[in-house]
């Protein structure tokens, strides 16, 4: 296993296994901080892959490589990522002041 | 002292966070003493403070009932152990107005002599540990390096470095060893410039004006209002001291003495010091103003002591002969009250014509200092409430008797 | 002095200083209504009206001393017509005819202009403007004068519409006591002013329409006088009647208005004359004053010279223009009651007497003659007989029923009328100066006879009847010999040797005289000089009845007679006014030949009548041909003026014959002349009773064709809308409703999946993608 | 045995880390330990992206997600974790739901990311593939070898400089045709408005909500 | 150092990489541990200088140098007990990653030229990112252990990291703008020659950024006026009050370790890392231009130079504990937020203006930098033609560094298309 070389794929299996778990993550948990943590991890898993598919050396074609594209793509991810965590994070504590709850199923006054 | 909302230190607490009861327990390094202060706190912001006493008590009144009055001198020593002659001082002036004793003139400049150099040991402590609970490690090792020097001169006195118990009824346990007062100039001329230090150190230091100057603000009515007294009293602006307004007993000791009481009157102190300029943030009545005036009484006392020591070697006759321990003690009562370092030490002696009073009670200036504590002890930050207790310059060892 | 500018602004000053007091007393409001403050209105109307007599005499000054008195015109033509004296009617047509043509008279001189102009169609300009000749300054002085003298009267008559509580016992209230109300004296002088205002319009007026307007504002003048006490049914009645009679004159004066528009196409006089002559071209235009005849027969036959349609459009203009002057003088019929629409007159005497007085018998009745003689130009030969023969019938019939009339202001309005018959016979027969000369004269003497029966009404506490006076001249001596001398001047006395008399003499011998010419041209219509003659006596008859049952013989009322009274000063001095110009009028300016009457002819118009195919060539005798029958017909005037006198003093002062048995006698006679001709019971049975039965004949129709139709027809719609809503509720709402309460049902269940938890969208969001990327990744091989 | 390719193993090191972790967080209930388990895993996925050879993206991540997002997250905990909130647990039906929803995604994510054979690592022939760690120097080994793997690592500068508008990795002639998009300056720009925007929005939400009549006491 | 192993030693590949990459770990944890002890001695020895009295003088000799064994000795053998409130998983855990934090930090710290674990090209953001996760260890400490005072000492570290770290990262930025790359020798190789060529004296706002990232060091190492989360006047010792015995000394190491990589990131920014005051090493020639063997030589002298100015740094902030009381948190948060940033930014715009104040860049500055950038990439000439086809003639790398990028000028921009960033750590 340590003698093969890493591709891209193995890398898509972690973004996978990443982004299953923040999905799994997000409808499971009920409280609130616990769902904005499976969020950050399927953000994470979604940089991973760009990571991955910009490094030329994992792939057979070297210039299908997304190369610098990758890089400045992830980036901008990143920090948009940690933007939202912000906001989100606002909304959640101004949930908590208000009703005192941080339990996602209390928040259920949009019912149809 | 409600903080009002436009106060710059109102920290606008937006996460609505369940209150918290923290214990400033007794074992609290910053608490001088055991001093316990449950604080009700909200984050960083304390809401509530009130202290718990008691710790410390060793019923000394109680045991005051079953001594004569000398044997009871002792245990005033241990009730203000940092300025231990003031407490002997107050003991035995009360006894000496029951007895309506009078003690000869040069017992009575031997007493201003050694009171004042306990209180100038009692606020250099202060000023050490107030420095202690502000964070910074250094001025207390000053203080302590001046401190050592005088409990040498009192362990010269009366052998003992804290618990003197050499003020008694009648004047002294003894005379001042020979080369004594050569002993005590030199102490003072190598500690005057050495004052000049503390300032630089503490006093004018921006960090530490940011974190005293402006906290703690007790006004002077509310002072008034709760009893203090002492530097906490004067801190606020009120010019009362007791060693020119007490009763005629004991002013009579200070009689002949020039000396000014320090506090801020209309705006500036005394001027007669050469002390650093007050800074603008300090409003009186802060934890800033009351430190301030404990380290000019520390100049004042020297002057007094230069003073004393003068007037000791100019008077005759001895040093004022104590009673006998059994001494009877006339029926009826006595209260007395003298300006000891930490604010006014009241004894009250209540006896029925045997040698052992009735009724032996100590009333503490201390005591009444820590109540302001639930006053100014709310709307700031953890942070401030050492600073605040520091500055009242408590000791339980009193409070608690 | 240029007149242009003067006597424009001096008469519209005077024109507008009544309507001033006019609209400061309407508008004054509760200053001067306070009966305290109520005698202001009056004093206010009168400055007034002085004003305007002043601002009329300083123009009447300015114009004489312009255009000078006049001379009579009797000048060349004069000489030749000594020469002709006796020679036969033909001869003198011919004479005429070369007098005409040898030398054309230079035309009438006026002023006239256009103050503004109010609207306009196209190029025809509705203006307000003026027309100034020697007819208008006359009759401005005239107006003026007798309106001051009323003013002054009135304010001696109505004393007591001051005081407040005034009872008034013609009028009975539903509690049987008389009827008390406030004074109005202010009211009264309100409503003279705004008359004598419209009245001096009238006379200034420089168009036809405008007249026509200042002709309504009178007649509304009168209807507020005579209604003044309005709480009487009588007074109502009466207004009304005057109002309505007149508005049928005026009627027909609108369509002679627009006729005369169809013709000439203007309206303004100075225009009319020279658009008559575009007219008539190739006519002899007679220019000259004397000569009127125009040779129809040359103006008809036209040569080749003209057009074939020419010829059309001349017959049609020629009956046009008769039309025109027809209705024009039907209008002045209306106004001055003539014979078919006298009616209202003798009941308008339930006004006040200064009302009487000033408007139904100096002013407002005299406006027809006034119409008559401006328009006297565009009258056609046929136009001038009726207006003659209308003018006979009018003052016989008047005369014969002031004979039996009782009440002493019914009497003088019968005598108003038949006078103003005289005037229309003048102006018919071509005496156009004599007709307006009487007019004139007429004025001052009625005027003042009215007013002497107003102080006599006043003195008996509003007894009007005569057969309850008698015997006043020694309570009233100055009223009774002002009233004889007025007596006098209405019959024509005067010496015919010396030629001097009162003005009623001169005017009336005038008059006679030319109608005495004009039988002799026109041999057929000789009735129209005897008839006249025999009026003359009536006149003298009944107006010396009047006095002497008023002042002669012994009071038949003792209580009356007590406390009669002679009138204060503030009446007697208007009437002494009066008396010195019924008397002067007639005479001759000392040390000029003019008189009055040399002053009017300087306003002659140009008399261009037309020959029209219908009627026989009719020669109208030129004025002054008339002079020479002067002398014989004073004669027989005062003769006829002496009988009539004689038979009244014998029936009423020597009681030769006793009125009574006389009733008897021509009972019948007497009691269909009491009735005054049954002519009232005739017009209600001609025109109102077929007007009701029409008005009952339309309702019915309304009633019970047109309503039921309407009716059935929003029935019918009612019915229709009803079905409608069931159609629309059964066929088009019931489905609809089913869609949304299905759609609604459907949301419902689909609302379900909105759990409100986040979880739960979240699973459904995965549990999507991943179905849509096996659907797309798996199925999209095959 | 052959070579180790010490790439790899740390790869699966990490990777191993980062998952494991990742399942950690799912499966704890108590709030802070999600919290840390989260730490640990994004820190290993920084590791992943430095053995991508992409430093610049790790140290990133590292510095803001973690350094930055994290520390946010546990002030919320901090703030909200009182007394009954540091465990909720979620009911049972709710596992069974994620077991499902688990299974069925990656039954559709795996073989799709292995389905591609140009991913599944450089050029198959090749026994030996170079990783960022081997240096130029290693080619002259292998010369032999018949492909020869061009290492490729993005530089800081290349990407400072594309984010600035300047693509300095591309070869001159692409970026003259025109076909070729310049650098990210336009996304930068608005990236950088777009995060004040956002901040000041989230301050606004979360500011202090002044009482209107400042009582006796906070 | 991979290439020689292999060859002289015959070592396999992957062996051989084993090797040379633990040979730098284990000799940087020797640099913390070493250092720490030392520090720990120093410590006490200079605060008790200040505090007027001797310090340690009985322990181990002389001056009690052994001190710091003994107390290591006093904390190994006390009991490490874990609190009955504590959530035990997280108390153990926290003092692990504080430490492993703060080693880490010493990956990309090159002590003299060459002697770097890891050369990396993002280097400078690299030490911040890793100090950036020293928090969560002191946060996790704090909630883990249960007692209300802990929290608040945990919450006030949160509050100061929050605060702190940027303009911690601003004055980072200043350097590495004039270096042009974060790679640290690249920023120390510009600063080589007189000290005149120190960065700190290059232009006054440098100076001033120097005094600032000092302050934020100070507050992100929790040191003196900062050192709010140990406060033991108020929370008795903040986050690690419950810990005892060896966790504690983990956390006492974390933290001189992390004074001292901070404390050399201000040396390496701004110091001129191993360069000395006085170019003596190129005057006598220990470069590496003559040869491997006397560039050894040189470095070992600026190894020296380094660890002096270190130390140097170390007693500074000794120095300004040990005499200025300590502030209060909010008194924190505004010394760093409003004060330190904005101070920042303007010196930031302050060095982005120095050009145009003062001229372009001398010229022995721009050549240095462009050698140093040279040794980072060197030229293609020299590198195997890996790729003919790739590398057209017209490539040029004549990389104008970013600061000098104006519209104005026309910039060529050409880089070869073949770089590569590893170090040529083995050259020649």
């Amino acid at each position: 296993m340590f003698t093969q070389p890493i591709g891209v794929a193995h890398y898509l299996v972690v973004g996978a296994i990443l982004f299953v778990c923040g999905i799994v993550c997000m409808t499971t948990k009920r409280n609130t901080i616990g769902i904005l943590m499976g969020v950050e991890l399927v953000l994470s898993a979604a940089i991973l892959n760009f990571v991955a598919f910009s490094q030329p050396a994992f792939r057979v074609d070297q210039e299908a490589s997304l190369g610098i594209d990758g890089h400045v793509f992830a980036l901008f991810a990143i920090v948009l990522a940690a933007a939202e965590a912000a906001v989100a994070l606002a909304i959640a504590l101004n949930y908590y002041n208000n009703h005192s709850t941080i339990d996602v199923d209390r928040a259920q006054d949009l019912q149809g | 002292m409600t903080m009002q909302a436009d106060d710059p230190r109102l920290i606008e607490f937006d996460v609505r966070t369940d209150e918290m009861l923290v214990n400033m327990g007794p074992q609290h390094p910053s608490t001088h003493g055991v001093l316990r202060l449950v604080l009700r706190t909200d984050g960083e912001i304390v809401s509530e403070t009130t202290p718990h006493i008691g710790y410390l008590h060793r019923c000394a009144e109680k045991i005051g009932e079953n001594l004569t009055a000398r044997q009871f001198i002792p245990y005033t020593d241990r009730m203000d152990y940092l300025a231990g002659m003031n407490m002997n001082l107050g003991w035995s002036l009360a006894v000496e107005k029951l007895l309506q004793m009078e003690i000869p003139e040069k017992g009575r400049h031997l007493r201003v002599m050694i009171v004042e150099l306990n209180r100038i040991a009692s606020h250099l402590l202060g000023m050490g540990a107030y420095g202690l609970d502000l964070g910074t490690f250094s001025p207390f090792l000053y203080a302590f390096r001046e401190r050592e020097k005088i409990l040498d001169l009192f362990e010269a006195v009366c052998g003992a470095r804290l618990t003197y118990s050499y003020l008694t009824i009648g004047g002294a346990t003894h005379d001042l060893p020979p080369g004594w007062l050569q002993q005590c100039e030199a102490f003072l001329d190598q500690f005057e410039p050495n004052i000049e230090e503390y300032h630089t150190l503490l006093t004018t230091n921006q960090i530490f004006v940011k974190r005293t100057a402006g906290i703690g603000l007790l006004p002077a009515e509310m002072a008034i209002s709760y009893g203090c007294t002492g530097p906490v009293l004067r801190g606020s602006g009120v010019d009362c001291d007791l060693r020119r307004d007490g009763e005629p007993i004991y002013t009579r000791m200070y009689e002949g003495y020039d000396f000014e009481i320090i506090c801020e009157r209309d705006g500036h102190y005394p001027d007669d010091y050469d002390y650093p300029p007050v800074p603008k943030e300090a409003q009186l009545g802060d934890c800033w103003h009351r430190f301030y005036v404990r380290m000019l009484e520390v100049v004042q006392s020297v002057s007094l002591i230069r003073q004393a020591m003068d007037k000791y070697s100019q008077t005759a006759g001895d040093y004022g002969i104590p009673v006998r321990f059994n001494h009877k003690l006339p029926a009826g009562e006595a209260y007395l009250e003298t300006e000891s370092s930490r604010g006014w030490m009241g004894f009250h002696i209540v006896s029925d014509g045997t040698a052992v009073p009735l009724r032996a009670r100590a009333r503490s200036g201390c005591f009444s200092n820590l109540s302001v504590i639930g006053e100014i002890g709310h709307g700031c930050l953890i942070a401030d409430i050492p600073a605040i207790v520091g500055s009242l310059d408590l000791l339980m060892g009193e409070i608690d008797r | 002095m240029n007149l242009d500018r003067m006597l424009p602004l001096l008469l519209g000053g005077a024109w507008l200083l009544p309507l001033l007091a006019f609209a400061i007393i309407a508008l004054g409001g509760h200053y001067l209504k306070k009966t305290s403050s109520q005698h202001r209105a009056g004093f206010l109307s009168t400055v007034a009206i002085l004003g305007s007599f002043v601002l009329a005499v300083v123009a009447f000054s300015m114009w004489v001393s312009d255009q000078g008195l006049g001379e009579p015109h009797h000048g060349p033509e004069f000489e030749r017509a000594q020469l002709e004296e006796n020679q036969t009617p033909i001869q003198l047509a011919a004479l005429a005819e070369e007098g005409e043509a040898e030398h054309a008279h230079d035309g009438v001189f006026s002023v006239s202009g256009v103050w503004y102009i109010w609207a306009q169609v196209g190029e025809q300009k509705f203006e307000i403007g003026y027309y100034i000749d020697a007819l208008t300054i006359c009759l401005f002085v005239m107006i003026t004068l007798v309106a001051s003298c009323i003013h002054f009267f009135s304010l001696g008559y109505l004393q007591e519409e001051l005081e407040t509580g005034i009872k008034d016992h013609l009028v009975a209230t539903s509690a049987g006591e008389p009827f008390e109300r406030v004074g109005r004296q202010h009211r009264f002088f309100q409503y003279l002013s705004l008359f004598c205002f419209s009245m001096l319009g009238l006379v200034l007026a420089g168009n036809l329409l405008m007249v026509f307007i200042f002709w309504e504002l009178v007649g509304i003048c009168s209807y507020f006088l005579i209604g003044f006490y309005f709480e009487r049914k009588a007074a109502q009645d009466a207004a009304n009647k005057a109002f309505l009679v007149n508005r049928i004159g005026d009627l027909g004066f609108l369509v002679g208005i627009m006729a005369l528009w169809g013709v000439l196409g203007t309206l303004t006089f100075g225009e009319m004359s020279t658009k008559l002559a575009e007219l008539a071209p190739e006519t002899q235009q007679q220019a000259s004053p004397n000569k009127t005849t125009i040779q129809a027969a040359s103006f008809l036959q036209d040569e080749e010279a003209k057009a074939t349609n020419d010829e059309e459009t001349a017959d049609w203009n020629v009956g046009l223009l008769i039309l025109a002057g027809l209705g024009i003088f039907c209008g002045c019929v209306g106004k001055s009651a003539q014979f078919p629409l006298h009616v209202w007159l003798p009941d308008a005497m339930e006004g006040p007497t200064p009302v009487s007085a000033l408007v139904h018998s100096a002013t407002m009745v005299a406006a027809g003659v006034y119409l008559v003689a401006r328009c006297y130009p565009l009258f056609t030969e046929e136009v001038l007989l009726v207006i003659a023969y209308i003018g006979v019938i009018t003052l016989l019939m008047a005369a014969m029923m002031a004979l039996v009339a009782v009440d002493i202001k019914r009497v003088l309005a019968f005598s108003t009328i038949s006078q103003l018959g005289y005037m229309m016979l003048a102006l018919g027969v071509g005496g156009w100066s004599a007709g307006v000369f009487h007019l004139i004269t007429h004025a001052f003497f009625k005027s003042l006879l009215f007013l002497g029966a107003g102080a006599v009404i006043h003195a008996l506490h509003h007894e009007q009847l005569l057969i309850r006076m008698g015997g006043l001249r020694h309570k009233m001596p100055w009223t009774a010999g002002m009233m004889f001398v007025g007596c006098l001047a209405i019959a024509g006395a005067g010496i015919p040797g010396l030629d001097w008399g009162l003005s009623g003499y001169f005017s009336k011998d005038a008059l006679l005289a030319q109608a005495y010419a004009f039988a002799q041209v026109n041999p057929s219509h000789v009735y129209l000089y005897w008839l006249p003659l025999a009026g003359k006596a009536l006149t003298a008859f009944y107006i010396f009845r009047l006095w002497y049952l008023t002042f002669a013989g012994k009071p038949r009322e003792k209580k009356l007679y007590e406390n009669a009274h002679e009138a204060p000063l503030v009446m007697l001095i208007p009437m002494m006014v009066l008396t010195y110009f019924a008397i002067t009028a007639g005479w001759q300016i000392p040390f000029t030949p003019s008189s009055v009457t040399t002053i009017l002819e300087q306003a002659l118009p140009a008399v261009a009548s037309f020959e029209t195919p219908w009627a026989a060539a009719l020669n109208y005798p030129a004025e002054y041909l008339s002079h020479q029958y002067h002398t014989k017909i004073a004669w027989t005037a005062i003769a006829t003026a002496g009988t009539g006198f004689l038979l009244a003093t014998i029936f009423y002062v020597w009681q030769g014959l006793r009125p009574d048995e006389v009733q008897k006698q021509f009972g019948p006679l007497f009691r269909f002349l009491q009735a005054q001709l049954y002519l009232n019971e005739v017009y209600h049975f001609l025109f109102v009773r077929p007007l009701h039965g029409i008005a009952r004949a339309c309702s019915w129709i309304d009633r019970h064709l047109i309503d039921p139709f309407v009716d059935r027809m929003a029935k019918g719609t009612v019915n229709l809308a009803r079905l409608e809503d069931q159609g629309d509720r059964k066929l088009i709402d019931r489905p609809i409703d089913w869609m949304s309460a299905s759609f609604y049902d459907l949301a419902v269940q689909l609302k379900a999946t909105q759990t409100g938890m986040i979880r739960q969208y979240l699973v459904f969001l995965v549990l999507g993608t991943v179905g849509f990327f096996f659907i797309v990744g798996y199925l999209w091989q095959l | 045995m052959d070579n180790i390719l010490w790439h790899s193993v740390f790869f699966w090191a990490f990777a191993v880390i980062t998952c494991g972790f990742a399942v950690m967080v799912v499966l704890s209930d108590n709030i802070v330990r999600m919290a840390v388990a989260l730490i640990f895993s994004l820190s290993g996925a920084a590791g992943l992206f430095l053995l991508a050879g992409a430093d610049f993206v790790g140290a990133m991540q590292l510095m803001i997600y973690v350094g930055g997002t994290l520390v946010l997250l546990i002030f919320g905990v901090m703030l909200t974790a009182q007394g009954p909130f540091i465990s909720l647990k979620a009911g049972s039906g709710d596992w069974i739901i994620a077991v499902v929803m688990v299974g069925l995604s990656l039954a559709m994510l795996l073989p799709m990311a292995w389905s591609v054979p140009d991913w599944h690592g450089p050029a198959m022939g090749a026994s030996e593939t170079k990783t960022t760690k081997q240096t130029a120097l290693q080619e002259e080994a292998e010369a032999d070898q018949e492909t020869v793997v061009v290492e490729h690592n993005v530089s800081v500068t290349e990407i400072g400089l594309s984010l600035v508008g300047v693509r300095t990795d591309l070869n001159q002639e692409d970026q003259e045709s025109g076909q070729l998009p310049e650098g990210y300056l336009l996304p930068f720009e608005i990236v950088s408005v777009h995060l004040l925007v956002i901040l000041i929005g989230a301050a606004y939400l979360a500011r202090a909500k002044r009482p209107r009549k400042p009582t006796k006491y906070p | 150092m991979v290439e020689s192993l292999i060859e002289n030693w015959g070592f396999p590949e992957w062996m051989a990489y084993l090797i040379a990459a633990t040979i730098p770990c284990v000799l940087l944890l020797h640099v913390v541990a070493v250092g720490a002890l030392f520090f720990i001695w120093l410590e006490r020895k200079v605060s008790g200088r200040i505090q007027d009295r001797l310090g340690p003088t009985r322990v181990g000799g002389k001056y009690g140098w052994l001190q710091s064994l003994a107390d290591g000795v006093k904390l190994i053998s006390k009991e490490d007990l874990v609190p009955a409130g504590a959530d035990s998983w997280l108390f153990r855990l926290a003092p692990y990653i504080s430490v492993s934090c703060c080693l880490a930090a010493y990956l990309t710290i090159p002590f003299a030229y060459g002697w770097v674990a890891q050369n990396l090209d993002v280097a400078v953001f690299f030490v911040l990112a890793i100090l950036g996760l020293e928090v969560f260890g002191v946060i996790l400490a704090g909630y883990a252990s249960g007692s209300k005072w802990s929290l608040l000492g945990g919450m006030r570290e949160a509050a100061q990291v929050v605060s702190y770290e940027v303009p911690l990262g601003l004055c980072v930025v200043l350097p590495v703008m004039l270096a042009g790359s974060m790679n640290l020798t690249t920023i120390a190789q510009v600063q080589s020659g007189w000290f005149t060529s120190w960065l700190i004296f290059y232009n006054p706002f440098l100076f001033v950024t120097f005094w600032i990232f000092f302050t934020c060091a100070l507050a992100s190492v929790n040191r003196a006026p900062f050192d709010l989360a140990e406060a033991e006047s108020e929370l008795v010792a903040g986050f690690h009050t419950e810990y005892s015995g060896l966790r504690w000394s983990l956390f006492f190491l974390a933290e001189y370790g992390s004074m001292f990589s901070v404390s050399a990131l201000a040396v390496l920014l701004f110091l001129g890392g191993w360069n000395g005051p006085i170019p003596i090493t190129s005057w006598i020639g220990w470069t590496f231009e003559y040869g491997w063997f006397w560039g050894t030589l040189g470095n070992f002298v600026g190894l020296a130079n380094f660890i002096f100015k270190c130390s140097l740094g170390i007693v500074l902030m000794m120095w300004v504990r040990w005499t200025l009381p300590r502030l209060r948190i909010d008194q924190v948060m505004t010394i760093c937020l409003k004060y330190c940033l904005p101070l920042v930014c303007l010196m930031l715009l302050g060095n982005l203006m120095w050009p145009w104040i003062a001229g372009p860049p001398s010229a022995s500055f721009v050549q240095k930098r462009y050698e140093a950038y040279q040794h980072l990439h060197p030229e293609p000439t020299t590198e195997t033609e890996a790729d003919e086809e790739t590398t057209a003639e017209s490539n040029s790398v004549a990389i104008s560094l970013p600061q000098q990028v104006n519209e104005k000028q026309k910039v060529v921009l050409t880089t070869s298309s073949t770089t590569d960033s590893s170090l040529p750590l083995q050259t020649n």
